[in-house]
């Protein structure tokens, strides 16, 4: 790897350094934007004790799902959970921690991770069972809720294009989380549809500009459908 | 008699003004979109990074990365933006979206809300449930006014976990449209053919009640 | 003005509502990206008593600088103020209370102002004189400072290209504090060079949605340029 | 010999490596876009929001709407991306840029660092300083070590207002190359000429000197 280039040719490669109880930031919502393909690799890596922040566990058979059949993971935080049958028997069981965070905090507290600010405060969850245990103040008249900032030891990432310096575009909605996973990783890794050479995408356009990116690989995965609804030609 | 889903919805669809960005939580509100009044415009956000959501794409058209909050394939309307998670909760924590529309399983006087987690029953999550009622100026819940054994919904205080505190000010059930603020439910409408004192019967939060209350004009 | 017609025929339409002692976010980075046509509305209108935020002050003749002739400025929130001896000349006489903030911090400020976030901690201005009487804490062994959000009665936007809708997207570094700025106004007025039809701007694309816009104007100005540097062809 | 305002450029640009992310100041930091070592690539970062700064452009190219931090017209080379000042601050606060340089008034040994601000003159503002020096793990300051009547700039404590406390660990001067730590300046190299006793004489702050100090290597 020269100068720029942040082009990976094998999954090894891609998720090369894992180890045992790291902390991985994902991208993702239910099953689209998931990095399908580095999550296999960490399967077949076999690290353990993982803490993952992602919006969703995916599927039994898809996304992180597939790494609690060898119970990888340590410590879950989300913010809806309820795809999964195994997920439930290892919650119960307490072989799995779960911190359930709001969608919009937790998309924040990963945007957090990624720009420096260690905490902020938010309306979100005051009074409810998330605020248990943080501190409170009052601005303006409201009572708000101090949230810490998300940040990993990986973060990773599903986008549509990367050109070879790691710059990127999601496609449609496949955005979600991804963007601020990419900001929020000490290594962050790249399943792409597409990769394409630095000049090709529009510099005003790039999603995700390649100062975040450490590595990318073309992916060889289909992308699942969770809920096929369709109307009438 | 009690309003049917639809119903509901197409009461909840008269608060809709022209030019309104809206947020339709899963269940119930998502019919709402089904009753948008002639001549208005809105447009709908999902949570997951679409302001501009269309109905259900064609055979042809669907796409794995194009779906809604609640995961259903779905199309993109002309003049729609697409962006992260973190940028669609700025709008909502924000509040700039003018109306939402959620579900819940209890409200109380307070305008307190719990509508994600029943203990002993499996946790799921609460999703983007406890950023949207925290976020939105306007929302307007819906539920069935009490359970199939005739236990009310709407409390004096809820009893399951909250997923927020005193920012619910509307209600539309089955049976009433019903307003909340200095601490009381305030009957505004009630259901065609829907007596007053049923809506008493099954409303065990205290209950204002001021005058005759107009039964709702339905389509 | 129907449905989602954003588009509005005059200046004066464009600034209706502003009234004295009122608060304005205003985007823009020295005279790039700057709402010159907006300004000399307000200009016109002769409200006073205005408190502005915006990263500078203009200069003498274009941009906010302008407002300064008849003192319509009371306190301004900016990170450099440099380029403006009436600027000068108004601190220190006393008439203009001006508040120096970061710039990174500013744009956060105006961010957070948009996204319902009242307050987040920065390590920027720790042990400095901006942190002077603001709360301090620490975090994994650092120093953070506890910055409020900024909200504005009217948010001025300058932008390249608008839909009718209010979808818009920014020129090369035109973009700068615009985009925060239109999300932080009670009322978020946008002056453009260009108006298109909705769809014609690509909605993965589309810089600032136009939930943010309330008003969008075509420009009459050309753009100015402060240090013409060039090389040889 | 003191070192020219281009060779204390061309000492800094010696600390870049290929594929550093880099954002320069104002003054000489500027000048070390001119001397990166061949063979290494390096992009450049404007704080208004351009990550691929590239030179001037020609007269043909010219354009309003691209402007680098100094509100110079520049150019974006090929792979650049053009975002918001927020989004360039969260990448300067977030500690992503590799290396920044910037100038200074005074520094001091415990890494303080004093930039923007002369009591009595006119204030003109931070801009971005208080931003850069407090989000980049890796930071150069460039200044002369005395002023023109032989005042030390690298003090014992910073007198003038402060720009960030405890984020400075290496400085260039014209005289020498000196890393900050433990509370102290540590001489690691002198300028081509300049003996050791000349910088001790114009350092201020506690000055540590082990063994033999090489000359610098330029060009």
């Amino acid at each position: 790897m020269a100068g720029f280039n942040k082009i990976v040719d094998t999954f090894e490669e891609a998720m090369a350094g894992l180890e045992d109880n790291m902390t991985i930031i994902a991208g993702g919502f239910g099953v689209c934007g998931v990095q399908a393909g580095l999550i296999e690799q960490i399967k077949k890596m076999g690290v353990k004790g993982l803490t993952i922040a992602s919006n969703n566990c995916g599927l039994e058979t898809y996304g992180l799902g597939i790494l609690l059949e060898n119970q990888q993971i340590k410590k879950m935080i989300a913010s809806y959970v309820g795809e999964n049958a195994l997920f439930a028997k290892q919650m119960l069981e307490g072989s799995l921690e779960v911190e359930l965070t709001p969608q919009g905090t937790l998309a924040e507290k990963m945007r957090a991770g990624g720009a420096g600010i260690p905490a902020f405060y938010t309306a979100t969850g005051y009074g409810t069972a998330v605020a248990e245990g943080k501190e409170t103040k009052e601005f303006d008249g409201r009572m708000y809720v101090l949230e810490e900032a998300l940040k990993g030891d990986f973060a990773l990432v599903r986008a549509w294009k990367a050109d070879t310096m790691g710059n990127l575009v999601y496609h449609n909605t496949q955005r979600n989380f991804n963007p601020m996973a990419a900001t929020a990783g000490k290594i962050t890794v790249v399943e792409v549809d597409e990769i394409v050479e630095p000049g090709e995408l529009n510099p005003a356009d790039i999603h995700t500009p390649g100062i975040y990116v450490n590595r990318v690989i073309k992916t060889q995965h289909d992308k699942p459908i969770e809920f096929r609804t369709t109307r009438e030609a | 008699m009690a309003l049917t889903r639809d119903q509901v919805a197409q009461r909840v669809a008269q608060e809709l003004q022209d030019g309104y960005y809206v947020n339709l939580g899963i269940g119930i509100p998502t019919l709402v979109a089904n009753y948008v009044p002639e001549g208005k415009e809105v447009m709908f956000q999902s949570e997951n990074g679409l302001l501009g959501m269309g109905p259900f794409p064609t055979e042809d058209e669907v796409d794995p990365d194009m779906i809604n909050a609640g995961k259903q394939t779905v199309t993109a309307v002309t003049g729609a933006s697409i962006f992260s998670s973190a940028d669609s909760f700025a709008m909502i924590r924000g509040g700039h979206i003018d109306l939402t529309v959620l579900g819940a399983f209890e409200i109380d006087v307070e305008g307190n809300i719990a509508s994600w987690m029943i203990p002993k029953k499996l946790i799921k999550g609460m999703g983007g449930a406890m950023d949207l009622v925290a976020g939105a100026a306007n929302i307007i819940v819906t539920l069935t006014h009490a359970d199939k054994h005739g236990k009310s919904k709407l409390l004096q205080k809820c009893t399951l976990p909250l997923t927020g505190v005193g920012c619910i000010s509307t209600v539309v059930t089955d049976l009433a449209y019903i307003e909340i603020k200095d601490g009381k439910f305030h009957l505004k409408e009630r259901a065609p053919g829907v007596s007053v004192e049923e809506i008493i019967e099954k409303t065990a939060g205290e209950l204002v009640i001021e005058g005759d209350i107009p039964e709702m004009k339905l389509g």
